[in-house]
Parts: structure tokens; C-alpha cells; sequence
């Protein structure tokens, strides 16, 4: 009998093994890598911050919120802001230097089409945002000073919609805070 | 070694997964849009091959038949997930450019199906021969398709951030079609009847 | 209500998961041949994505985020749908003979659909609640079924045009697929 | 830790799940021993001219219903008498396979004269559309294969020299898949027994407007009636052909030649039930696997 219900019983045995092993193998492997890859995460905010606000020397995150130091002084905060493009979502990072202006915006992720809708990335368009006011962050079509990527209307439209918006938003709750 | 040799050259040229039996097409489309990734995704579908086909054909008879499936799937997504893992410690740049795919590997229709068919049937020195023509097979495609979809669709050529040089009036104007989804199954079928008119593979 | 339905027909037809998002290609151009098999396949591929997103989405969201352990869900999706597929085949097998001889050959290639892989990590991706995740299900099924139906249709009629004699059979099927996926761009932007 | 003890547990119960479908769902479901059993008898060509899609349906029917063979009997079991022979014994029917087993002839010889150069999709049924065809006669075969992609016997073949279809009658188990793709309906299930075919299907009626349209079939002459002997040729007087009855004809071939328009041929069949021993292997007809 005992053979026998072995032998029935040996498949679930043996997925059961092979899963054991490789979640464990999995495991350690994570937290071998685990520490390098946040190292690598860390880099790229890093990296991106830097891309707006070159003589920042550190940031603190507050609930969304990276409010940026040089030596000590403010100079500024950064927020995420995410616009509904064309193909699909745009990650931008956008950064003010004080409550009504806009120091600079990258862009993080976009699923836009390249040629077009990619345009947006380019800093041809994206320097447009420099110096502005939260006000005047709008399309010329729209009253505001910023002329779209041409062929491109509805991801820069996206872009600029989405910094207007989440500026003020994030600008509105930092006031409440103080 | 003979034997090592022809079975290395039959997965490049007679059974080359892309063009002769069209098995492995997911992460080929989707991701040779540039060079670059082309060499990472071949990379990681070479390593994730071999060392899944070694280990399966190593227990392949401890394996019973009814569950077979599985395990080999578990055995592969092992493997994909550790290079998920080293991608994206090591290498973030390639690891955004591959996205969803890299975990795709996984179900990638060479992979399973080598095993399947080869690996659990023959012994491990064998598989590796197999394993690596194919997987050079898979490599060899998946460049040539990259290479000629970033050469008309950005009209310039770079590799690994070394920009290798730019065509002089597609520089400009480049035929973005080929970077869209429409573009890689254009140059799928025309590359499939290229090789059929120079008889390399045998038309229907 | 209306958020299931932007991404039901997101699936369907913006992002279709065969023509834009160049997945499930190999039962694609595999099955394709005929009208018939290409709708039972069709039919078992939405099915096994129902299923296997109604079976993934309580373990993502009630394993893997509290964990913290997002990259395990590579090994643990694909098992999961390993085990449905094998399920179903067995089941099929043994109580109909005449759906399993018409849904069995594909069953078992339904285990290696990218398709069904990637609808499971899209929906973990996206965090989608429990219906939303139906929803694309269901969406991402039948767009496929959609494809493979365009696609059977077209080349049913390819085998007694005349084109030339290197471009018979797989290459012209690419070819297609080009033009189909073209279309399809254009529903691109609409929501 | 903890994490891979829950994993493992997944795992454990995906095993589980399917070890319990393997043996909880009945191995054998009861009709299908026997369903399985008639499937074993019957060819598995899958040809579906028994109006079921495969014959793995066939056989279902079958459990369920025996006297269903009557009705609308594999033509294949019919000519094979080992075949038929178990079929009796597993249904606990006798059937009599002599009058019910057909065969399939294409009455047309062909040389009817070609008028207009057709160069459009390759299939009967297209080629028919434009003024009935590209030979002068209008009910003249085409040979543009559409019966011979349908056959699953590939017992009919197209004649070089004037591009004419022609079955086989060693292979044919007149299962009658091609009757419906004839766009011309040229093709005729006739008893196995038949010796004269009658190759012309120009409506054979006396005073038929077009009748000078082709000068290769029947011309109502009545030679061959006058000529056989032993009277085995009735004169159809409507249709105004020759029907040919099976036990008087003596193959004796004297109507063959009396015929000026050769629309008479003997069909020649080597043993009188023949033996389809190559069908066995034939891999499984247009089954839906599909193909790489």
C-alpha cells in the first residue's frame, strides 16, 4: 500500500519540491540584490532632480512632496504629475522654485509615438516651462505661453494640462500645511 | 564533437526559430526596436534557454509525465526572474527599454518548447548544443530584424549610446513607421520571403 | 460603471493585445488558417484568461503586495495559469470528446500564449480592483478572438489569390498583420 | 521566511487541484468505452460524409442510436467487409452492404472546345460564374480541382491532355464530399456495380436550344442502343440517353465502339469489392490540427 499511494501521490510531491526550491532560490537572490536595486531607484530620482535643479546638494521627500536643499537653503520643491497622452500615461516630474513659479519639467515614462507624440521629451519644449507662471502654464491656443510640439497636440496638450494642474493642487495643500 | 557541431548549425540555419518556424515572435516584434535591445532581449532569452534546458533535461527523469508542464514552466520562471532581478540592479537603462517583456521570456514559445520537445528527451550534453544554436539562431534574427527597423524607422544607427552613424536624408525624415507595431511585421514577412527567394528555407 | 467599459474596449481595440501589443502571435499565425479552429481557439483562449485572472488577482493582492515581494509574481502567475491549462484539458478531456476535439490541440498551446502571461502582469502592473481586472480580461480575450477571426478570414481567401511564390503562406501572413495592425492604429487616441 | 512557506503552499495547492481533477473526474465516462470502441472500427479519416464532423461523433451517434448506420452508413465501412463484420457485432445489427455502397462518376469526357482564355481564381465555382465556364459547352467539367482539394481518398485526378476530372474508382468510397463542390454537378453517386459510364451531361433533351453548343457529347443517336445484344441498354425516352443495367451487361464493349463521340467508357474495376488497404494510412484528411 505504501508504494502505491507514494507512486499516486508522487506528482503533488514534486511541484511542491520544485516550487519550494525555487522560491527559495528566489529569495536569497532577492535579498542579495535588493539593497542595489533601491541604490538604483535612489540614483534615478537623484539624477532627475538634478536635471531641474543642478546646485541641489539634498532632497526630503514630504507625503509626495521632494522639497529641495542647497546647503541648507530651500531652493525650491518637485512634485510627480501624470498626464493622459495620446498613447497612454506621461510621467513627468515637475519643479517650482517658489509658490507661483515653475523652475523646470522632465519627463519620466510616456507610451507617446516616437516622432510625434515623443517630441514632448525634447528640450526644445520642455525649456518653454522655465520661469513661467503657474498662470501661464497653458497652450498659446489656450491664453497661455506655451506653443505645442507641432503634429503633437494632444500629448503636449497632456503635458501641459497636468503640470497646471497638479502645480496648483500640490501649491493648495503645501499652504494648508504651513 | 561532430555531432555537437551539426546540431549547433541546425538551430541557426535549417531550424531557426524566427524565420523557420516562426515560434518566439512575442518579444521579437515588441522589443527589436532598437539594437540595443535586441542584443539584451537575445542575451537574456540565451542564458534563460541553456540554463533552464540543462537543468531540465538533468531531472528529466525524476519528472512525472502527468505534471511535466508545470515544472518546466516553474524551472524557466526562475531563471527569467533572477535575470529579472539582475537587469534591474545592473542594468536599469535596458531593464526600462525591455519593460513588460523581459518577464515575457517566460512564456516565449522557443523556450518551452525546446524543452519540451529536446530537453527532456535527450541527455544535458546534447540540450546545450541544441540550446545554444538555437539561441544563437534566436540572437542572429532578432538583430537583423532591430537592425533594419532602427536604421529606416530612426534613420540612424547606435550602439550602446555610440552613435554609429546616420543616414543622410533618412536622418531627417526617417520612416517612423517601422519603429510602430505595423513596421515589425513588415519587416518579418518581407525578410521571410527574402529567405525563401534565395531558397536558405524552403517555401510552402 | 463606465470606467469597466473604457477598459474593456482598451483592450479590445486601442491597446489589442495581438495587433498592437504583439502578443500571442505564435497560436496567431498558427491557427489562423481557417475560420473554425481560429474561433474555438479564440473562444478557449478568453476563457483561460478569465479564469486565470479571477485566479491571480487574490493572490497579488493578498500575497504578494503585503510581502512585498512583486518579483515573485513571475513564478507564481505562470504556475497558476500552468495548473488551470492543465486542469481544464483534463477536465474537457474527459467529459465532452467532441469540445475537446475541438478546443484540446490548442489547449496546450494556450499554456505558452504570451497573451494570457501578460494580461495577468498588466493587470498586477496597473493595480486593477477585482472587476476592473474582469473587465480587461474579457477585453483582452475578445480582441483576440477579434484578430483571429479578421485574420482567418483574409487568409482563407490568401490561399486561392496568386501571390508570388516566396510570399506564399507565412510571409504574406506577416504582411497582413501589418495592415490589420495599421488599422488598428487608428483607433489609437480615442479615449 | 514566512513568504515561502505561503508560496510553497500555492504551489502545494495547484498539485492538488490537479491531482484531485485526474482522479476525482470518472476516468471512463460510461457511453465512451463504447463510443471509443465503434471509433476504433471506423476509418477516422474524418471525411464527414456521414453528415458527422469526425468520426469520433459518428461513433457517438451511434452508441446512442444504432439503427442510425441505416440511415446514413459510413461508405467506408460498407466496402470493407473485415470492417463491416465487427460493426455488426459491436452494434448487433446486420446490414447489407451490397445495395447501399455507392460510388462517385463524372459524367463528362471533356473534349468540348475551350472558347475564351480564363485567367481569374483558380476554382470552379469562380471559373463558373463567367458565362458558365470557358469551354463551349455549359455544363462541360472545368478541372479546376475544386472536387480534388475535397476528396479525402485523393481518388480523383485531372486528365493532362484535356484538363478533365477523373475518379478513381479503386480508391473512391463514394462518401460523396465531391458532389457538392462540382459547381457543374457533373458527379453522380452510382451503385459499385456499375460497368458502363455514361460520360456526358449536356442536358440530354431532345430539343434543347443550344444543341449544336458541343459536338463531343451525346448527339441522341442511338447507336449503342441498337448495338448491344443482350438489350442490357434501356433508351430513356425523355431525357433521350442510354441507361445501362447491371446484371445483363456482358462488358462485351460493342456499344463502346458503335459510340462515334466516345461519351461511353467501361469502368474497370480490378476485384469486384475492392480492397482499400492504402486508406489505412492516410494521415487524418482535412482535420483541423494546425499545421506550422
Amino acid at each position: 500500500m505504501k508504494a502505491d499511494t507514494l507512486k499516486k501521490v508522487f506528482p503533488i510531491i514534486s511541484i511542491t519540491v520544485v516550487v519550494f526550491i525555487a522560491v527559495t532560490l528566489l529569495g536569497l537572490t532577492d535579498t542579495v540584490v535588493r539593497p542595489r536595486i533601491e541604490w538604483q531607484k535612489e540614483q534615478k530620482i537623484q539624477d532627475m532632480l538634478k536635471e531641474i535643479f543642478p546646485d541641489m546638494t539634498e532632497y526630503t521627500l514630504e507625503d509626495d512632496i521632494y522639497m529641495i536643499y542647497s546647503d541648507g537653503a530651500e531652493i525650491g520643491f518637485a512634485f510627480l504629475a501624470v498626464g493622459k497622452g495620446y498613447g497612454g500615461n506621461i510621467d513627468i516630474l515637475v519643479g517650482l522654485e517658489n509658490e507661483t513659479t515653475v523652475k523646470g519639467v522632465t519627463i519620466i515614462s510616456h507610451l507617446e509615438t516616437p516622432g510625434l507624440g515623443a517630441r514632448v521629451t525634447e528640450s526644445s519644449f520642455r525649456d518653454q516651462f522655465a520661469g513661467l507662471n503657474i498662470d501661464d502654464v497653458a497652450l498659446k491656443r489656450d491664453g497661455g505661453q506655451i506653443d505645442a510640439v507641432t503634429g503633437a497636440t494632444i500629448s503636449s496638450g497632456a503635458v501641459v494640462d497636468a503640470v497646471r494642474a497638479t502645480a496648483m493642487e500640490k501649491v493648495k495643500s503645501l499652504e494648508k500645511r504651513e | 564533437m561532430d555531432k555537437f557541431r551539426k546540431q549547433f548549425i541546425a538551430g541557426i540555419i535549417v531550424a531557426n526559430p524566427l524565420f523557420v518556424l516562426a515560434l518566439g515572435l512575442c518579444p521579437t516584434l515588441a522589443v527589436s526596436v532598437t539594437i540595443d535591445n535586441g542584443l539584451a532581449m537575445s542575451g537574456a532569452v540565451i542564458f534563460v534557454l541553456v540554463a533552464s534546458n540543462i537543468v531540465v533535461s538533468a531531472i528529466r527523469k525524476f519528472v512525472p509525465n502527468m505534471v511535466r508542464i508545470p515544472i518546466f514552466i516553474v524551472i524557466i520562471a526562475t531563471f527569467v526572474t533572477i535575470v529579472d532581478l539582475v537587469f534591474q540592479a545592473y542594468i536599469p537603462a535596458l531593464y526600462e527599454t525591455l519593460g513588460l517583456f523581459l518577464p515575457l521570456i517566460v512564456v516565449n514559445c522557443i523556450i518551452l518548447g525546446r524543452a519540451e520537445a529536446f530537453a527532456s528527451k535527450n541527455p544535458v550534453v546534447n540540450t546545450i548544443a541544441d540550446t545554444l544554436g538555437v539561441g544563437v539562431g534566436f540572437a542572429l534574427a532578432l538583430v537583423t530584424i532591430s537592425f533594419f527597423r532602427e536604421l529606416f524607422g530612426t534613420g540612424s544607427l547606435s550602439l550602446f549610446g555610440v552613435d554609429l552613424f546616420t543616414l543622410p536624408v533618412l536622418g531627417e525624415h526617417p520612416i517612423t513607421i517601422f519603429i510602430l507595431p505595423p513596421g515589425a511585421f513588415l519587416v518579418i514577412g518581407l525578410l521571410l520571403a527574402l529567405f525563401r527567394r534565395t531558397g536558405v528555407t524552403k517555401s510552402e | 460603471m463606465n470606467e469597466f467599459i473604457v477598459i474593456f474596449i482598451g483592450m479590445a481595440l486601442i491597446n489589442n493585445i495581438v495587433l498592437v501589443r504583439y502578443l500571442g502571435l505564435c497560436p496567431f499565425f498558427g491557427v489562423s488558417k481557417k475560420l473554425g479552429p481560429a474561433l474555438s481557439m479564440g473562444m478557449a483562449t478568453t476563457f483561460v484568461m478569465f479564469i486565470a485572472s479571477v485566479a491571480t488577482w487574490p493572490i497579488n493582492q493578498y500575497v504578494l503586495i503585503p510581502f512585498d515581494v512583486k518579483y515573485m509574481e513571475i513564478v507564481v502567475f505562470i504556475l497558476v495559469i500552468a495548473s488551470l491549462v492543465q486542469m481544464i484539458e483534463l477536465f474537457i478531456k474527459r467529459t465532452s470528446a467532441t469540445l475537446y476535439n475541438a478546443l484540446g490541440i490548442y489547449l496546450a498551446l494556450i499554456t505558452t500564449n504570451c497573451a494570457v502571461f501578460y494580461l495577468t502582469l498588466w493587470n498586477s502592473l496597473y493595480d486593477y480592483s477585482f472587476l476592473e481586472s474582469i473587465a480587461s480580461s474579457l477585453g483582452a480575450g475578445i480582441g483576440f478572438t477579434l484578430a483571429l477571426i479578421l485574420m482567418s478570414g483574409i487568409r482563407e481567401r490568401l490561399d486561392i489569390a496568386d501571390c508570388p511564390r516566396s510570399m506564399r503562406g507565412l510571409p504574406i501572413a506577416f504582411i497582413t498583420a501589418m495592415m490589420l495592425s495599421l488599422a488598428l492604429l487608428g483607433f489609437g487616441g480615442m479615449l | 521566511m514566512l513568504i515561502v512557506i505561503i508560496l510553497t503552499g500555492i504551489g502545494l495547492v495547484c498539485a492538488v487541484i490537479i491531482y484531485l481533477v485526474n482522479a476525482v473526474v470518472p476516468r471512463k465516462v460510461q457511453g465512451l468505452e463504447k463510443t471509443e470502441e465503434i471509433a476504433s472500427i471506423l476509418p477516422g479519416i474524418n471525411c464527414g460524409a456521414c453528415g458527422r464532423p469526425d468520426c469520433f461523433a459518428y461513433a457517438q451517434t451511434l452508441t446512442k442510436d444504432a439503427n442510425v448506420v441505416t440511415k446514413s452508413p459510413c461508405t467506408f465501412v460498407m466496402l470493407d467487409n473485415e470492417r463491416l463484420e465487427r460493426l455488426e457485432k459491436a452494434l448487433g445489427v446486420t446490414l447489407d452492404a451490397s445495395q447501399m455502397s455507392r460510388k462517385a462518376l463524372i459524367h463528362c469526357n471533356g473534349n468540348s472546345e475551350v472558347i475564351y482564355n480564363y485567367s481569374g481564381v483558380e476554382t470552379c465555382k469562380a471559373a463558373a460564374q463567367l458565362l458558365s465556364g470557358y469551354k463551349k459547352c455549359p455544363y462541360a467539367c472545368l478541372g479546376l480541382r475544386d472536387c480534388l482539394e475535397v476528396c479525402p481518398q485523393d481518388a480523383i485526378s485531372i486528365k493532362p491532355e484535356n484538363g478533365v476530372a477523373v475518379i478513381d474508382p479503386e480508391r473512391c468510397t463514394g462518401c460523396g464530399l465531391c458532389l457538392a463542390e462540382c459547381s457543374q454537378n457533373l458527379i453522380e453517386l452510382v451503385p459499385v456495380g456499375t460497368k458502363i459510364a455514361f460520360l456526358c451531361n449536356y442536358a440530354p433533351l431532345r430539343d434543347i436550344p443550344g444543341r449544336e453548343k458541343c459536338d463531343a457529347g451525346c448527339t441522341h443517336c442511338r447507336k449503342c442502343y441498337k448495338s448491344c445484344e443482350d438489350e442490357a441498354i434501356v433508351w430513356n425516352k425523355e431525357r433521350a440517353i442510354p441507361e445501362f443495367d447491371i446484371e445483363k451487361c456482358t462488358r462485351c464493349g460493342k456499344c463502346i465502339e458503335a459510340c462515334e463521340q466516345n461519351t461511353l467508357a467501361e469502368i474497370k474495376i480490378a476485384a469486384e469489392a475492392p480492397v482499400l488497404s492504402h486508406v489505412g494510412t492516410m494521415p487524418g484528411g482535412h482535420c483541423a490540427v494546425p499545421e506550422r
